[in-house]
């Protein structure tokens, strides 16, 4: 018997591997795959007067002779889960989750509410949570089929301009899926996602979108969008320039600290923000002599902390009146404060809430010469 | 030694100069591979009938590309439409390498007697090709060219492969199945059925066959149904709504099980039908990931609303389609005996069908948005 | 026979050799006729059927007790005397001819339908009966390990489907037994057929090494025939269905193709690559035994010569059973009659010796 | 187990201690400290160390006075063979009711992460084999894969660290914001996380040097609290407390925010580390549940030395996880009651001996 021990165990364990290994689906080879690039979330309106959910999603096919396919296929269901039935219906080959890099969600389903689609998101832990997410106008499946010479798939495209967008108009880095749900899970937090449009141009982040909770608040332009950010999150770049008449101007690269204090009065709340910004001139044709004259720096360091302070005010207004969220996270400080899950709604505390801001700019460098 | 060496080198170049005598090799580009088979019928008068047999056949460029043509051969019986193809092909046929078979409606309807016997008979075909009913012509579905395929045919047959994971589809769609289902007793054949829509191939719902000939078509509601109470151990969607944002959805697996029961001539079945499976997106139970009676409140409510669709369809079957499409003639066949000369479809319908679902839900994936 | 120490049959070779002498062409087309007669209960009758070569292997013991070192032809010329015996013997001759031709046409067909429709059947047919006579003037010894490698070659080309058990359901096959006695008994009737070539044991029961364990092997040998026979044919029924199974001429290559498919993507060239060994061992088996026959018969003539002498007759004898329709009916009477013939000279020659031993003593 | 003369060293016996309390659920320990004491979770971990103190310092006292004898041996002295027997029993269900729940956890994060089309019963299988063949091996190649797990869990913590770029500190503030009544009822939670600490009684008879028994015990101990209270910490650094009680695990949600270029995802990296850690868990779990039973009497323990007894106690714990333990929620509702009773009966059997030794410290004790 103990010559064909291991001989036994050898059968034995080739007969374990065989039933781990039977009834499993085949493995497929990746040309039979079709990878998952981008993901679009919209909504229709159903002929009963119900809503539809309506998601393109655009993947790419490796084939054999090296042409990589980028196909959009669109699946339209009563729920976010039921598309993937009705879009396989249409497509020739295995649906593969897990590498896509961009969630496209339009207007529509943002006004709507975007709870579903973040908890089908949340949920599969075979999703890539370090894809990017942005708010779009129109409908997202325009975005996933535009063509863009170069590119395989208008996705590549798209991201790109995400991860460079925090060098300009004080974006921030967290505007992948997986810092969507804490900014719409936490307490005291709101979303706010980079607003992209198509136009003859091509696609362009034209401002941001503000949500109050879980549904769109409104959109910013680009001016307002970088007044929210620079008041919103700590750390970011961009450029501020002093319009003198028509002809004369000058612009001031920055990079932006933010602090936040609040206290509590009886059931009213104050907040009070600091920014300082530290950055050089980039090109200057109002202030003469900026890099000798030491008062000619401070003077236009006054003029250009006047000009936030004025900007920054003239935003938290519309922010109170307008919009009714706190875009800016302030109830997250106050939650870190006076204590949490105390059932507050902060949207409207913070509306009528009383914030200062108070500015301080410091110049750097001011380049080579001066003309 | 080396005396018997020689003689057996002689003897097999002898033997391989007799073979090889009476044999001329083919190049590539001459052969002409059949990737896709239609049948088709036109009803010239309510007596005569014709049949129209396109194939879609490789073409095998220097460029190394591949696209194919159809070549249709048309006439009054199945041998002479195959005869008047054979005469306008310019190359030999190589059978057995066809992906798909596509059959017309009308020929569907007709019954599918006459390519049976042709498909057992002839050993050179491939009994894996997958099958599908057309809307329309099939002549158009194969003359169709999608980019990046060499033809329709092998489009097709990664469609309906691929319908594995969702809608309950299973791959009981090929030749061999057609073959077995069609004579057997107590069995009836169901196939995919496909349509262009929009400049492309679908599958749009399931067409049902009694014995040989096709009665019904479904749309995809129906079809999921069906395939739900027929396959075993197939995959798809089930969603429970509410409201259009309130809804919780699970991905199942289905284990069906039939029971049989005679009490003097009047059958009885009950379909036990068991579907284990993770939530796929829950926006109904604020508590479900921590509570385990939301969880089993949503089993019991899934579990009833998926027996109503399921009654729902059964009335269905026994008024309008009037055929046992779930096989379950079958089960009383191999339990009270074969060849007794019943007409299950018959049976079936009058006899009193139960249906038992029970909804389990195995796990959440990695959290849930809405708690 | 030359029956030098080394080149007697050990146990497992002589297994094998009876099971290879069985099956061999039968099992493509036995499915087929096992589900037209006893339809869902097919594989009960492959059970059944084995009582015949139970009982050729009953009375092979009784004659090896009785002569331990003389074959059946010899024990024929003793209980007939010379004349008589010669032309049973000769009649045996015919049958052993008749089975290396039958399944050498049968095996042409096959090829000459699924792989290459290009050669005539008569090249094929000389191909194999000259492989068969060189093998055969080995002698018993060779055909002994040809037909051990083979056997474990060939064992997976019956039980590559076995992924078929997952797909199918076990409805095709119920109900067991519900189908009347009749229908059972008559399929394994048929099936008992496919047994023939289980005579050979009374030609190979003097070369055993040791003779006690003989018909201990022999039955495995039969065992395992009954099993890879009632294998084929439930799992032909299990996957396709009893009325499929019948309306088709080779309902296992229609399961092993549809089944292995996954694996590889055309497994009917290496099924028939696998099978052609088996038809080459099977025949060889025959060929050796009827060469043994004829040994006897003309005893001055050579060894060697005679191999390759009677090349002709069988190719001659296969050809006129060429022609698929009419050779389907007339082999299936020859059978008959032949299984019939073996029945009762097998059973006289035992009766026989019976009636002498207890008359001498 | 031929191992009664392996004795393991001090290191050894820390690395054993830190690999029986450090399991997989330490992964799942964020959710249900934070539902109670929300962003003080960390505080009432760190808290929860109380109670493995204790447990040493009876352990420490026990082995000084009989360095040789576990306390399984010491039951049947002082109580006589049939209680002794039926405590140690009990001591050996406190344990097993561990089993299983480390087997639906190691699977449900397996099938959930990285596998999931494989059904639980073939995982369990896996785990069985790998587990019992490592117990089988014995003790001494149970301390060196402690070792290994050791440094498993640095390489984790270090990496942890890099959280600590994405979350934010305003996600832990107000610290002491929930008051203390909070904060110690939730570190009454987390004792069960510190439970099986009582094995060190059936080590400490086989340390090489008996002195060393009580610094190992309380690095272990000091060990264990800094990784669970980083662990509960930078989950709440990262998540904050509502997504927390969102996810089921919170450690494997915080690690999945490190974005290395190199490293497409961290998470295949991670759930493998962790699965290797359970199944250390389970291998010790495997030879705490057979060296129990072996001392209960002598007959027993040539019996139990064969293979086939783990596989035997595979098959058992297949069975229980694969029919009591269908899905996480049943699993949840067991896993509460059975802890808090193993916790109970383990602290009670510890209290009964070492009362018993003080009492009887005058007389002699007889020989069994």
């Amino acid at each position: 018997m103990k010559k064909y021990k291991n001989f036994i165990f050898i059968i034995i364990l080739i007969i374990f591997v065989v039933y781990l290994r039977a009834g499993e689906e085949r493995m497929e080879n990746i040309e039979e795959l079709e990878i998952a690039v981008g993901i679009g979330y919209s909504v229709k309106e159903d002929v009963g007067g119900g809503i539809k959910y309506m998601l393109p999603i655009n993947s790419v096919v490796y084939q054999e002779n090296g042409v990589n396919v980028s196909t959009v296929r669109t699946g339209t269901a009563s729920t976010i889960a039921l598309t993937r039935g009705e879009r396989q219906r249409k497509s020739d080959r295995k649906f593969f989750l897990g590498t896509e890099r961009l969630y496209i969600i339009d207007e529509g389903i943002g006004r709507f509410g975007v709870t579903n689609t973040i908890d089908t998101l949340f949920r599969n832990p075979m999703v890539n949570d370090d894809g990017f997410c942005v708010i779009c106008k129109g409908k997202s499946e325009e975005y996933l089929k535009y063509k863009i010479p170069g590119y395989d798939t208008p996705v590549d495209y798209i991201t790109g301009m995400i991860r460079n967008a925090p060098s300009y108009n004080f974006f921030q880095k967290n505007y992948r899926i997986k810092d969507v749900y804490l900014m719409v899970g936490s307490e005291g937090r709101s979303l706010a996602l980079p607003y992209i449009e198509l136009n003859e141009k091509g696609v362009q982040i034209t401002g941001m979108a503000i949500f109050n909770k879980d549904k769109l608040a409104a959109i910013l332009d680009i001016e307002d969008s970088k007044t929210m950010n620079i008041l919103r999150s700590d750390r970011g770049k961009g450029m501020l320039t002093i319009q003198g008449n028509e002809r004369d101007f000058i612009s001031y690269y920055a990079k932006c600290k933010r602090k936040v204090k609040c206290n509590k009065e009886g059931d009213k709340y104050k907040f009070i923000i600091d920014l300082k910004f530290n950055g050089d001139v980039v090109n200057n044709v109002m202030y003469k002599k900026l890099s000798s004259k030491v008062e000619v720096k401070e003077k236009f360091e006054k003029d250009m902390e006047k000009k936030i302070e004025a900007r920054c005010y003239e935003f938290i207004d519309k922010m109170k009146s307008q919009h009714k969220a706190d875009c800016l996270e302030l109830g997250r400080i106050a939650v870190a404060k006076y204590g949490r899950e105390t059932g507050v709604d902060w949207d409207d505390v913070i509306s009528n809430s009383d914030i200062k801001v108070n500015v301080k700019v410091k110049v750097e460098k001011v380049g080579r010469g001066e003309y | 030694m080396n005396k018997k060496k020689y003689f057996i080198i002689i003897a097999v170049v002898i033997i391989y100069t007799i073979i090889s005598l009476g044999t001329e090799k083919i190049s590539l580009e001459d052969l002409g591979i059949i990737t896709g088979i239609g049948y088709d019928m036109k009803k010239v008068s309510p007596t005569e009938k014709k049949y129209i047999f396109p194939f879609s056949v490789y073409d095998f460029e220097t460029s190394g590309k591949r696209s194919s043509h159809i070549s249709v051969g048309e006439g009054r019986n199945v041998g002479e439409t195959i005869e008047t193809r054979q005469k306008q092909m310019n190359k030999t046929i190589l059978q057995g390498l066809e992906r798909t078979f596509v059959i017309g409606e009308v020929f569907a309807e007709n019954g599918l007697k006459p390519i049976l016997d042709e498909r057992a008979r002839n050993y050179q075909t491939s009994d894996m090709a997958f099958g599908a009913i057309c809307k329309g012509k099939s002549e158009e579905i194969l003359g169709m060219n999608i980019e990046g395929y060499g033809s329709s045919s092998e489009f097709i047959a990664g469609l309906i492969e691929r319908q594995q994971g969702y809608n309950f589809f299973s791959q009981n769609y090929k030749v061999i199945d057609m073959l077995v289902r069609i004579d057997a007793e107590g069995r009836n054949l169901v196939m995919p059925y496909i349509d262009v829509q929009e400049g492309k191939i679908e599958i749009v719902g399931l067409a049902i066959f009694k014995k040989d000939k096709m009665i019904a078509t479904t749309d995809l509601y129906t079809a999921k149904i069906l395939n739900l109470l027929r396959e075993d151990n197939v995959k798809g969607v089930l969603s429970y709504q509410k409201k259009p944002k309130e809804y919780t959805d699970i991905y199942v697996t289905s284990k069906r099980k039939v029971k049989c029961e005679k009490k003097q001539d009047k059958y009885t079945f009950t379909i036990d039908l068991k579907l284990t499976g993770n939530i796929a997106s829950n926006t109904l139970y604020k508590d479900i990931l921590t509570n385990l009676k939301d969880k089993e409140e949503y089993e019991k409510l899934m579990s009833k609303k998926v027996q109503d669709n399921c009654n729902e369809f059964l009335n269905k079957m026994k008024n309008e389609y009037k055929t046992d499409c779930l096989e379950l003639g079958r089960e009383a066949a191999a339990k009270y005996g074969r060849r007794k000369g019943i007409d299950w479809n018959e049976i079936v319908c009058n006899s009193e069908i139960k249906v038992n679902v029970k909804v389990i839900v195995n796990e959440q994936g990695r959290g849930d948005f809405i708690k | 026979m030359n029956k030098a120490e080394n080149n007697l049959l050990t146990n497992s070779e002589v297994v094998f050799i009876i099971f290879g002498s069985m099956v061999g062409v039968g099992i493509l087309a036995l499915p087929a006729s096992a589900a037209a007669t006893a339809h869902e209960d097919g594989w009960i009758t492959a059970i059944i059927g084995s009582v015949y070569p139970l009982y050729l292997i009953g009375i092979c013991a009784y004659f090896a007790k009785k002569f331990p070192n003389d074959n059946i032809l010899v024990i024929s010329q003793k209980c007939f005397g010379r004349i008589l015996g010669t032309i049973l013997n000769f009649i045996l001759l015919t049958f052993f001819v008749f089975l290396c031709a039958s399944i050498a046409t049968n095996y042409t067909n096959i090829i000459r339908t699924f792989i290459q429709g290009f050669l005539p059947s008569y090249i094929l047919i000389a191909l194999i009966f000259f492989v068969c006579a060189y093998t055969s003037t080995k002698g018993l010894k060779t055909i002994g390990k040809v037909s051990v490698v083979i056997f474990f070659t060939t064992v997976i080309i019956y039980f590559s489907p076995i992924g078929a058990l997952k797909s199918a359901s076990l409805l095709n096959v119920r109900p067991v037994i519900k189908s009347n006695i009749k229908d059972i008994f008559q399929g394994s009737l048929k099936t008992m057929f496919s047994y023939s070539g289980i005579e050979t044991i009374f030609f190979i029961y003097p070369c055993a090494k040791d003779k006690k364990k003989f018909i201990k092997s022999s039955l495995m040998g039969l065992f395992i025939a009954v099993i890879v026979y009632t294998w084929v044919i439930f799992i032909s029924i299990y996957y396709l269905g009893a009325d499929i199974a019948e309306k088709n001429y080779w309902p296992f290559l229609l399961v092993t193709e549809s089944v292995t498919v996954s694996i590889v993507n055309n497994f009917r060239y290496i099924f028939m690559f696998l099978w052609t060994l088996t038809v080459f061992k099977i025949v060889s088996n025959n060929y050796f035994i009827s060469k043994v026959i004829m040994q006897d018969l003309f005893k001055k003539v050579n060894f060697k010569v005679l191999c390759y002498g009677m090349v002709p007759i069988f190719i001659y004898g296969s050809l006129r059973l060429d022609g698929f329709v009419e050779s389907g009916l007339i082999e299936e009477k020859l059978t008959n009659y032949y299984v019939i013939f073996i029945l009762t000279f097998i059973t006289i020659l035992a009766l026989i010796t019976l009636i002498k031993e207890g008359w001498k003593r | 187990m031929n191992d009664r003369k392996g004795l393991i060293t001090a290191n050894e016996l820390t690395c054993l201690l830190i690999g029986i309390l450090i399991d997989i659920n330490i992964t799942m320990t964020p959710n249900s400290v934070v539902a109670i004491s929300k962003q003080d979770g960390w505080i009432s971990m760190a808290l929860g160390a109380v109670y493995p103190l204790y447990v040493a310092l009876i352990a420490i006292y026990v082995s000084r006075k009989f360095p040789n004898d576990n306390i399984l041996v010491l039951s049947k002295r002082y109580f006589g063979s049939f209680i002794g027997n039926v405590l140690n029993f009990l001591f050996f269900i406190s344990f097993f009711s561990y089993f299983p729940p480390a087997y639906f956890n190691a699977t449900l994060i397996l099938r959930t992460y990285i596998i999931p089309f494989m059904s639980p019963f073939k995982v369990y299988l896996v785990i069985t084999l790998i587990g019992a063949y490592t117990a089988y091996k014995g003790l001494k190649v149970l301390a060196r894969i402690g070792i290994i797990s050791f440094f498993l869990l640095i390489v984790i913590m270090l990496v942890s660290l890099a959280i600590l770029f994405y979350g934010s500190i305003l996600n832990v503030m107000p610290i002491f914001g929930v008051g203390a009544k909070d904060i110690i009822y939730g570190s009454k939670n987390t004792i069960y996380d510190y439970a099986l600490f009582e094995w060190i009684f059936l080590l400490y008879p086989f340390i090489n040097d008996k002195n060393k028994i009580k610094d190992s015990a309380f690095k272990a101990i000091a060990f264990c609290c800094f990784v669970y209270t980083w662990v509960v910490f930078i989950a709440i650094y990262y998540l904050g407390i509502d997504m927390i009680k969102k996810t089921i695990w919170g450690f494997f949600s915080a690690t999945e925010s490190i974005r290395v270029d190199v490293i497409t995802s961290f998470r295949y990296v991670f759930v493998f580390i962790w699965v290797l850690i359970a199944l250390k868990s389970i291998s010790y779990s495997y030879y705490i549940c057979i060296d129990i039973l072996r001392n209960i009497n002598k007959n027993l323990n040539k019996k139990l030395n064969s293979i086939f007894v783990f596989i035997i106690m595979g098959s058992i714990v297949i069975f229980i996880t694969k029919v009591y333990y269908p899905n996480r929620l049943v699993k949840d509702e067991i896993v509460n009651f059975t802890t808090k009773a193993s916790t109970i009966y383990n602290l009670f059997f510890i209290t009964l001996i070492a009362v018993i030794i003080i009492i009887k410290k005058d007389d002699k004790c007889e020989k069994i």
